[in-house]
């Protein structure tokens, strides 16, 4: 009885809902996963969705992949895992419960399950509302002329005679060390970085790829690109802290980007 | 109707305690006013305080300006910590040639919107868990492009992922004065959709990794 | 203050004699408002009417707003034979803001400084052999765009190299005569700004002349 149900379901639907539910067997692609597809089917059901009989949900989502599989229809992988999941939770719920087993009952799933539902749909009308919202150059305006409220940025900076002798009295004797420190031909400090960067951030207006800061003649010997790179990243982490970078990165080894918070301040 | 701006600018100082007297209330609301008028980005009070004269409570004044605006055709509106003037919505029948065609948002990037805005901070999982399915890259990239979602602290677990929080200019877009004032916010909480509730057990729902043996196990799919 | 819009937009008709009444003026009135302060540019009373339902009056109702801002930090001001909202003209300082942080000049600075000072005219491959680390582009053009080191004559040598020498702001904020009143290294050892004894084979310092042909004179940068 179960896959000849839902269409005989079906049958009885309005032709609306006769069309969607044909659009869901021929055109899965229109579907956006598995819960978005249950979501769906509990429409079929035509109660309140706390009320859904995940059992019946089960049952209508394996005959669906059932006739797909007739149909010869390719189904994404999770698709069926979440056929093979409903199976098992089918079995859980329809089977006395096993004491030998550990985990979660089948009711303590299907009402996670239904929650889901009940969540993705909140959200679905929550985003409907959100869009149904007047909104900022649709309904509302903002004003047409700027007349361009300024902010003239004015940075002195201060140094006094003893800064500049010590320093260089720094540089000029800095040799007599020599022995003990190390080789940094080849090392890009955090604070050469820092500095770099501090000088360079307030034209990022918009995102950019934190390897274009790297200093000229840093990119092509892999030793020192990998330092200036990793001086780079921890100096522009140094400054995401004091607040005047963003930095962000949308997936794993994507390119690190920044952007100034200058003008925000 | 008013004291000449003139006058009130430069009359001399009141019988005061202070030397440094702070404008007229009014003046300061006039002060406001044109600050308000001429950005069309939402100014701050701290904003305000730091373009007006010392002693000056912009506070108070906007909150005069806002009175004095309502039921007119522009608006004083709060969004988040900061003040803009907006034209009333009732009027925007009038302004088809101010409107600017947005970008027709996808189903996806409007819901993952939907979801940062009522779910706040929330993780790329999270947000994967709540729909079902893997958000794509371009979902958020938009978002963040459109500076209506960014990046808010990490979440302190294990991974320290990022969580994406909306934006002023989400707020300014949508009319909103604050995060909270989102509508059905409150239901949603009362009815626990906004939890983040564990799965019991493990799920296959928004957990992409276990899609990858999901061709090994055949005999799981027969009944 | 104002009647509600709301009131106004949906009060029944007036005895009217036509079918197709206007809305009643304080109605027009919020509307070339909104119109006027949504617009790019200012709005003739032409472009006016045909926004507005049939039958408005925009002239007087531009006049009555004209009026209601009479004093206000906004104005309602004729532009040609256009109409348009401006700031009041007394509060444009409000617009500007200045913002002036001192901050201490970099470690990096300084010491590139330091150098240029003591060794004008040098250039940036001698500062970066002298200081050990290549000197970063930002440095140099903060403090050519400070005004305190400008661009020398250039080397005549391979390259033709620039030198870059301090300037009279320099020498002015510095309270020196010259870059040669520079104390000395032994000068500086005597105030107790060296505790170290000095590099066999030290240069003299405030030498300026020598380093004329620097490029000549590698040895001089050698320790």
């Amino acid at each position: 009885m179960t896959e000849q149900n839902l269409f005989h379901e079906i049958a009885a639907q309005s032709v609306e809902e006769r069309l969607a539910a044909e659009a869901l067997i021929v055109d899965v692609d229109g579907y956006e996963g598995p819960l978005d597809l249950l979501l769906t089917l509990s429409r079929t059901q035509k109660v309140d969705l706390r009320r859904i009989s995940v059992l019946e949900l089960a049952r209508q989502y394996l005959s669906f992949v059932e006739r797909a599989k007739e149909l010869r229809l390719e189904l994404a992988a999770d698709y069926l895992v979440m056929a093979a999941w409903l199976a098992y939770l089918k079995s859980r719920l329809l089977l006395p419960p096993d004491p030998s087993e550990d985990g979660p009952s089948g009711e303590e799933l299907a009402a996670h399950l239904a929650f889901q539902l009940e969540r993705l749909q909140a959200m679905r009308d929550a985003a409907a509302r959100l869009m149904g919202r007047d909104q900022r150059g649709r309904n509302f305006f903002a004003r047409g002329q700027n007349e361009g409220i300024q902010r003239i940025r004015t940075v002195t900076y201060s140094a006094n005679l003893l800064d500049l002798m010590q320093g260089y009295a720094r540089i000029r004797t800095k040799d007599d060390f020599r022995p003990f420190v190390m080789d940094r031909d080849s090392v890009f400090t955090m604070e050469e970085a820092l500095e770099r960067m501090r000088a360079l951030i307030g034209f990022t207006g918009s995102w950019t790829d934190m390897l274009s800061y790297l200093p000229d003649g840093w990119h092509k010997d892999p030793v020192k690109r990998r330092s200036a790179t990793a001086a780079t990243f921890a100096a522009s982490l140094q400054l995401v802290k004091e607040g005047r970078l963003e930095i962000r990165q949308s997936d794993n080894f994507a390119p690190i980007q920044l952007r100034s918070l200058e003008e925000e301040q | 109707m008013e004291q000449d701006p003139k006058m009130a600018t430069h009359s001399a100082p009141r019988e005061s305690d202070s030397l440094f007297d702070a404008p007229p209330m009014a003046e300061q609301e006039r002060m406001v006013e044109a600050v308000l008028f001429a950005s069309s980005e939402p100014v701050t009070l701290r904003d305000l305080e730091g373009r007006m004269p010392h002693g000056c409570n912009p506070g108070e004044a906007v909150e005069h300006l806002r009175k004095r605006y309502e039921g007119r055709g522009v608006r004083v509106v709060r969004v988040g910590e900061a003040w803009a003037m907006r034209t009333a919505p009732d009027l925007g029948f009038l302004m088809q040639k101010e409107i600017v065609e947005t970008r027709k948002l996808s189903r996806a990037a409007i819901e993952t919107l939907a979801i940062i805005a009522y779910h706040q901070p929330v993780t790329r999982a999270e947000i994967e868990e709540i729909r079902g399915v893997s958000v794509s890259r371009g979902t958020i990239d938009q978002l963040l492009e459109m500076e209506w979602i960014r990046l808010g602290r990490r979440r302190m677990t294990p991974g320290r992922p990022v969580t994406f929080v909306v934006t002023p200019v989400f707020l300014d877009h949508f009319g909103l004065e604050s995060a909270r004032d989102l509508p059905g916010l409150k239901e949603l909480r009362a009815a626990g959709l906004l939890e983040n509730r564990p799965p019991p057990g493990s799920l296959p729902l928004g957990q992409s990794e276990e899609d990858e043996d999901g061709g090994a196990q055949p005999e799981l799919f027969e009944e």
